[in-house]
């Protein structure tokens, strides 16, 4: 089989201005892999399927990732002016001072899918897409029309994770109800309030349940889905 | 193909039926309440505490340390830890439980609680005839009714507990040789590797 | 009156049917002194796997099943008719036989051009 | 002081009824009981094994697994009740004519077992109706099974026909139906039925 | 030998318990209390043999699947089908508030009369049945076609899917077997010359080398009472032709809605049909109540008679506990292009034997017909089927 | 590859509105019929929305997820091995297989070894688990065709004795939790490897046995031939793997491709069917049972002695360097994978099951499309899914 940097050459002849990228993967098995830019993922994806070469028939596996937001601290060097007082004198100077400066990396949803090769039995090509955030840009193409087999696990990160699938021929939710409204596989999941949650029925749970029945009797309404997860 | 199948297959289950009255290979019911399948000796289902001596309180070679609780998948374990030290059964001073309590409504059989405990304290029961009307009297097994005797843990299984018992004396033996003394200080690390980590 | 047939199947029909609506009347009785049923909107809802259930079952069924009890009913006919011929077989000649064949061959042609037409397939 | 005396005797002949009655209908239900084909998880294979050649539930009378709610006698929950499926189980235990007896069969029909920490999990489905008979196990053996199923004989027999002690069914003023939960928008609605889970009680003689 | 008086009194003993109970009475009374007898007889007598039968159904099957069966309720668990009795009968009785009520409770009393007005034609032994009717054979088909009618009006009053669905199965299946099983006797009749079932069963009761001149000895009695076995089956919805009922579709057909005693009454008329069908062919093919040998004639009639028809019980539950359950588009192919067709053969094959006269000619030619025709319509229906053994490769 | 396989085309995406054209006047109403959750024969919870025209489907939609017990969501909240267990209780008839997969996973992503000792053991218990699952599977079918559970008897007699060797080397009957990252758990003594022998050496007997009760029944043949048809090309594009993909004649056997674990040792044949209908899956589970007797009889033959752990793994305290792996194996119903995220901490940070199960479902409304209500059962059945696996 080709090495993951000759599937990319690949890709790149053959789909003119697609986006690939090469996803190191550090781990013994070493099954790097390919990040596909959404807007042309489609044309990639016929692409490794149909090409004699790689005839990557068979996608085995999709699901989805949680990339929440991290808050990322780092150290920058900042220049400033600073009104000094050197020798009696007040002056502007200037300097480069350490400045901890907190941001948040925005976060994003990552769909990844394992592809092999039943014609030529090889594999497996790992291809990821993100979508560009966890709020509102959480679309992402689906794949289901080059391989049936996206068509329930696509369906299940929608369910799970809320990664909308543009083309997808049946995008509702598999595995939760109908009207549930959270995505539970997300990091940020809170689950509704359960007063059992606790492992064994102890005193301490006990307590819990009865300070819950106490609060539900006081007219708290509403705790039983206190944990929207958006 | 003009009926042989169907001839044939009314002679399998005929041979059965008639097979039933001759062999017990075709009569395979073992009827439980008065007869019982031949005990398998590794057959896990709840834990339980082992404890040496005769007196569960003294003997029970639980430390708690409370790895097991931590390492238990559905977390069905709850440990409370004493605050003071009392003898163990070869005289140590030990912590040991207050409370330990297993929800049997809960557990999973996994047997990780026994893998992780550095003390061979906790072990795998055979008891599966807990059916009860009772929910919360009857599956929450405190103390009290996990502690069961290291003879009873030689009943039910003779090999892994006669290892067991070797390996504790050696160990006993050689902590004692090498410490003499100052025995009761190191009492609370824990020594022999986990059984699953050999 | 007693020697008739009929009586004794009359008798039979009544006893049947007391038969029948005993034990109901028995279990009757039971509900009402012992265990009082107990009507609910759930529980005497249509069973459908669990789920409420959707839809009315009396609707329109379809065709096929009709055709084959059209078919039906001219073979039952014929069997009707075929059975005094039965009873009277064992004293006629020839020739009264090929008049009855005569007439199941039409039958089986019948058949044949059901067959050939697809009715017999079952949709 | 003679009508006394009569009447007592009657009444000791219509308690001899009662008693002859009763025993017949609980010796007749306990020989009878049919469970339901309803298998929810891992714990449905251990039942199914249960009924299988080697433990033989036929033996008691119990083989007759009947598809239709309405012609069973027992519900065995076999296995975990997610969310998703409540309301199911309810309405199925609902449509069950009486009398109906439940086993709550393994760690997840019971509590949620190993997976109450899932979001979509039931937490035991005696929330919402009420069980009989509970089998702790991660599946339960099939004997387990069969000692419940004979614990849950002991019961039947053990319920009086007439009396305060009488068990719902019979009770013209119990409960008959049990709500059936809605799936909300993030959990079921409600959380319990009223009625049948207690709020557990806490135990103080517990800390041995 | 039947002349000797022993023999002779216990092949009667019946009808002669009968006679001198009823001789007891007035003779105004008489002819109307024996008919009251014999009928309260037939509806005690067929219902305990239900229970007999699922009791031995259940542990049959047991044996057939390596395991027991019932046995703790009572001795051996013979007690098993009482304690289902009681049970059902203290059942809470449920009928949805949208079904036909009505309708809806009428539907098993209907099955259970119906079926029990069968057994007013057979003979269960020599001078033992109810009526002798010149149209016993007309009668019972009459009758027995009712059954469907029950079971449709179950099916539809529930007004459940399930139960709909197997309504409509179950009348489909019923009338398309009705020809067959119907057709096969014809054969039958036209052979004895009687619709009476006592002249049936009296033209076989005839021994030659002191085997028995029963109809399946014949190559169109063969033929006859396979379809009429077939067709049997169908009639009675039992395995492998229980589709209205099918449990792994339509989770219990046509009684899906029914609980309690109800129910029960549908349990005990698919048995009681299962027991007159099977006394029916019992009668027509197997020489009714006559002995399988001569010398073997000293045993009661009525012992024979029952003994064919527990036999005939045990083969359904032997095919119950073997096959697997049919389509129901095979289902009605099988009816309409493979025994319908084989039932006409069957009945010119029956005309050619009379007219052929004695000899080995007629043994030859009408054996040699079926078979051809048989495996003709075999070949067919695998042929329109599609199916047939299958070789497989192997990748290494 | 075989002959009749083509390229894939452009995968036909089933039309979604429910507007079936009926002539006027011939056909009914149509009947929209729930069959499950709760159904004789859906194998659990599983249900299926089906529109009925007289008795034909003309609409078929899986709903699943009424057994979704949130497997992926709790092994990111517990530590690797912690998860063991809950693998068992994935496809909970073939729990051995699910612990291989997941330690394999677990292995590529860490880089054990595995002792040749573990090897051997996991080759073992792996075809005795493929084998009681394909009896099971068999009987499981054909008590849904309406035999009244003859076959799964058989199958379960079987299955006891299969059990009874997991249970005495495992401690338990069906929730094994044996194997572990770089070997397995518990030395098997002696007196089990000849018991397995024993075992082995009667279990020709039973596929003989199912053999005559069924292969050439005509009623099962006439039952399942022609019905639930699926082209190859179609199950490669919608993944499906395991016995249904070989049924339909693709030779895409896992334990030959990857040769995971020593798979490459052991001589052993694929069985493949022709026309990939039900009954070739059928046949198709019969002849992989042979295969695995044949398996297990080599495996059997040298068992060699040795450690069965690697030295390196350990219980407590594992914490796998950053990185992601997708190991699968050929689990008896199909392709199981695990697809494995570590952040360098205790828990995993993705924990992905590919489910068999689930994926083979893909086509389900495709075979049933036009079928009879009675073949919509036993195309089911014959997919071989554990709704455990399915909505996890």
């Amino acid at each position: 089989m080709k090495t993951i940097e000759e599937i990319k050459a690949a890709i790149e002849a053959a789909v003119p201005g697609a986006g690939v990228e090469v996803v190191v993967n550090p781990s013994p098995c070493a099954q790097h892999s390919l990040r596909l830019d959404p807007d042309s993922a489609l044309a990639v994806a016929r692409f490794l399927r149909d090409d004699p070469e790689l005839a990557l028939d068979f996608l085995s596996n999709v699901t989805g990732v949680d990339w929440p937001d991290r808050e990322i601290s780092e150290k920058v060097k900042v220049a400033r002016t600073v009104a000094k007082t050197v020798d009696g004198v007040e002056q502007q100077v200037e300097e480069t001072v350490d400045e901890i400066r907190k941001r948040v990396e925005p976060g994003c949803l990552e769909a990844v899918y394992h592809l092999y090769s039943v014609v030529r039995k090889h594999g497996p090509v790992v291809i990821r897409m993100r979508t560009g955030n966890r709020t509102d840009r959480v679309e992402l193409p689906s794949l289901t029309p080059v391989w049936r087999s996206g068509e329930f696990q696509e369906r299940e990160i929608f369910d799970l994770f809320g990664i909308v699938f543009n083309g997808h021929p049946d995008l509702r939710r598999i595995l939760m109800w109908d009207n549930f409204k959270d995505h539970p596989m997300r990091r940020d999941y809170v689950e509704p309030d359960d007063y059992e949650y606790e492992p064994t029925a102890h005193d301490a749970v006990l307590a819990k349940a009865q300070a819950h029945r106490a609060a539900a009797q006081a007219g708290a309404k509403g705790q039983e889905g206190a944990g929207a997860a958006q | 193909m003009f009926g042989e199948g169907i001839l044939k297959g009314l002679a399998e289950t005929a041979k059965n039926f008639f097979g039933s009255y001759v062999s017990a290979d075709r009569l395979t019911t073992v009827e439980y309440p008065e007869k019982r399948l031949e005990p398998i000796e590794a057959a896990r289902v709840f834990p339980f505490l082992v404890y040496d001596g005769g007196d569960w309180q003294a003997g029970l070679r639980c430390v708690a340390c409370q790895i097991c609780e931590k390492e238990c998948p559905p977390k069905c374990i709850y440990i409370e830890k004493s605050k003071d030290k009392k003898p163990d059964a070869v005289g140590k001073m030990q912590f040991y439980p207050t409370r330990f309590d297993i929800d049997v409504s809960v557990c999973m059989s996994c047997q990780i609680c026994v893998e992780v405990c550095p003390f061979d304290a906790i072990k795998m029961d055979k008891l599966f005839e807990l059916a009860t009307d009772d929910r919360f009297g009857g599956l929450i097994l405190d103390r009290g009714m996990l502690a069961k005797s290291n003879q009873y843990f030689h009943g039910i299984h003779p090999t892994e507990a006669a290892e067991v018992d070797a390996r504790l004396t050696a160990e006993r033996a050689k902590s004692a040789a090498k410490a003499g003394a100052p025995a009761a200080k190191d009492a609370g690390r824990p020594q022999p590797p986990p059984p699953g980590e050999k | 009156m007693a020697s008739s047939p009929y009586f004794s199947l009359a008798v039979l029909f009544l006893a049947a049917l007391a038969f029948g609506l005993t034990p109901l009347a028995l279990a009757w009785l039971w509900a009402r002194f012992f265990s009082p049923p107990k009507p609910s909107l759930v529980k005497n809802s249509i069973y459908e796997c669990g789920l409420e259930s959707k839809g009315d079952a009396w609707m329109q069924f379809h065709s096929a099943y009709y055709l084959y009890a059209i078919i039906f009913l001219i073979f039952d006919v014929e069997a009707v008719f075929l059975l005094p011929f039965a009873v009277a077989f064992t004293g006629l000649g020839v020739a009264a036989c090929v008049a009855m064949l005569v007439f199941v061959l039409l039958l089986i042609e019948g058949l044949a051009w059901a067959w050939a037409k697809g009715v017999l397939t079952w949709a | 002081m003679a009508v006394d005396q009569d009447l007592k005797i009657e009444l000791g002949k219509q308690g001899v009824f009662i008693t002859t009655l009763q025993e017949l209908y609980n010796w007749g239900r306990r020989n009878s009981v049919w469970p339901m084909q309803f298998g929810l998880a891992c714990c449905a294979i251990e039942m199914i094994a249960t009924t299988m050649a080697r433990y033989d539930l036929a033996r008691f009378g119990a083989e007759v697994f009947r598809p239709s709610p309405r012609q069973a006698d027992m519900m065995i929950i076999s296995g975990t009740v997610t969310k998703k499926m409540a309301p199911q189980v309810v309405r199925l235990y609902n449509q069950m004519a009486e009398p109906r007896y439940v086993i709550a069969m393994g760690a997840c029909a019971i509590s949620g077992g190993p997976f109450k920490q899932g979001y979509n999990v039931l937490k035991g489905i005696d929330r919402y109706i009420p069980v009989d008979v509970h089998i702790p196990g991660c599946p339960p053996r099939p004997e387990a099974l069969l000692q419940a199923f004979i614990t849950l004989q002991k019961k039947i027999d053990a319920q009086p026909l007439t009396g305060p002690g009488r068990p719902r069914f019979l009770d013209a003023a119990a409960q008959g139906e049990f709500p059936v939960p809605v799936p909300g928008e993030h959990d079921l609605e409600p959380a319990f039925n009223q009625g049948v889970w207690p709020l557990p009680v806490l135990q103080p003689g517990k800390k041995d | 030998m039947i002349d000797h008086p022993i023999v002779y009194q216990a092949d009667q003993i019946f009808v002669l318990l009968k006679h001198w109970l009823i001789g007891q009475l007035p003779s105004s009374v008489q002819p109307a209390a024996g008919v009251l007898l014999s009928v309260v007889v037939i509806i005690c007598l067929f219902p305990a043999l239900f229970a007999v039968t699922t009791i031995i159904e259940r542990k049959g099957l047991g044996r057939m699947q390596n395991r027991l069966g019932p046995n703790r309720t009572g001795p051996f668990g013979i007690l098993q089908p009482i304690a289902d009795g009681i049970k059902s009968l203290t059942k809470e009785d449920i009928v949805p508030t949208s079904a036909d009520g009505v309708v809806h409770f009428l539907a098993p009393v209907l099955l259970v009369v119906v079926v029990f007005m069968g057994f007013a034609v057979l003979p269960m032994g020599r001078n033992m049945a109810l009526t002798d009717m010149d149209a016993g054979l007309l009668f019972f088909f009459a009758i027995g076609a009712s059954t469907e009618l029950s079971v449709f009006m179950a099916g539809w009053s529930s007004r459940n899917k399930y139960s709909l669905l197997g309504a409509m199965r179950a009348v489909a299946q019923m009338i398309s077997y009705e020809v067959p099983l119907l057709l096969s006797s014809v054969a039958v009749v036209m052979i004895t010359g009687s619709l009476s079932l006592n002249k049936i069963v009296e033209a076989q009761n005839h021994y030659t080398w002191g085997l028995p001149h029963w109809y399946i000895f014949t190559p169109w009695g063969l033929a006859g009472f396979l379809i009429f076995c077939i067709a049997a089956t169908a009639e009675t919805n039992r395995s492998p032709f229980d589709l209205p009922e099918g449990e792994s579709e339509l989770v219990a057909g046509y009684h899906t809605e029914y609980s309690g005693f109800k129910f029960a009454l549908f349990f005990l008329g698919e048995y009681v049909g299962m027991f007159s069908i099977s006394g029916l062919g019992a009668t027509l093919f197997l020489g009714g109540w006559s002995a399988p040998l001569q010398i073997l004639n000293f045993i009661p009639s009525w012992f024979w008679f029952f003994s064919k028809l527990m036999a005939a019980i045990c083969v359904f539950i032997w095919m119950r506990g073997t096959f697997p359950r049919l389509r129901q588009d095979q289902l009605m192919n099988f009816a309409w292009k493979f025994c319908l067709p084989l039932v006409l053969t069957n009945l010119f094959v029956t005309a050619l034997w009379r007219f052929l006269g004695e000899g080995w000619l007629r043994w030859a030619l009408c054996t040699a017909i079926l078979v051809v025709v048989y495996v003709a319509m075999a070949r067919a229906e695998m042929r329109s089927g599609h199916f047939g053994s299958r070789r497989y490769r192997y990748a290494e | 590859m075989t002959a009749s396989f083509k390229s894939p085309a452009e995968p036909k995406l089933n039309n979604l509105d429910l507007a079936p054209s009926s002539e006027p006047g011939i056909s009914g109403d149509l009947l929209e019929v729930a069959m499950g959750p709760h159904h004789p024969s859906t194998h659990g919870v599983f249900r299926m929305d089906i529109v009925l025209d007289g008795e034909r489907v003309i609409r078929l939609k899986p709903v699943f997820g009424y057994l979704h017990r949130n497997h992926e969501k709790i092994a990111e909240n517990i530590t690797y091995i912690a998860s063991m267990p809950y693998t068992d209780r994935l496809d909970y008839i073939c729990s051995l297989t699910n612990n291989w997969a997941y330690a394999l996973a677990v292995e590529k992503l860490v880089g054990l070894e595995v002792p040749e000792r573990a090897e051997y053991l996991r080759i073992i218990l792996g075809e005795l688990t493929r084998f009681q699952n394909h009896a099971s599977t068999i009987g499981f079918l054909i008590q849904e065709m309406g035999a009244s559970g003859t076959p799964l008897m058989y199958a379960f007699r079987e299955r006891e004795k299969i059990l009874d060797l997991f249970e005495s080397l495992t401690g338990s009957r069906m929730m094994c939790n044996y194997m572990r990252f770089g070997g397995c758990r518990v030395d098997p003594s002696a007196e089990w490897l000849d018991q397995v022998r024993k075992v082995v050496a009667g279990l020709p007997a039973f596929t003989d046995e199912i053999d005559r009760l069924l292969t050439s029944n005509e009623i099962l043949m006439a039952r399942t031939q022609g019905i639930g048809i699926l082209p190859p090309d179609l199950a490669v594009n919608a993944g499906i793997t395991g016995p249904m993909l070989r049924a339909s004649g693709v030779n895409y056997d896992i334990r030959k491709i990857d040769s995971y674990g020593i798979y490459n040792r052991f001589t052993f044949r694929v069985p493949l069917g022709e026309r990939g209908d039900v009954y070739d899956r059928y046949m198709i589970r019969l002849l992989e049972m042979r295969e695995s007797i044949r398996i297990l009889e080599q495996a059997l033959k040298n068992v060699p002695g040795g450690p069965i752990v690697d030295p390196k793994s350990k219980i407590r305290g594992f914490r796998p360097k950053p990185g992601e792996a997708y190991g699968r194996i050929e689990a008896p119903k199909g392709e199981l994978g695990f697809y494995l995220i570590s952040d360098g901490g205790p828990n995993p940070y993705r924990y992905r099951v590919r489910p068999p199960s689930l994926v083979n479902l893909t086509i389900l409304e495709d075979m049933c499309l036009g079928a009879a209500v009675a073949d919509v059962v036993i195309i089911f059945g014959s997919v071989d899914i554990v709704l455990g696996e399915v909505d996890r």
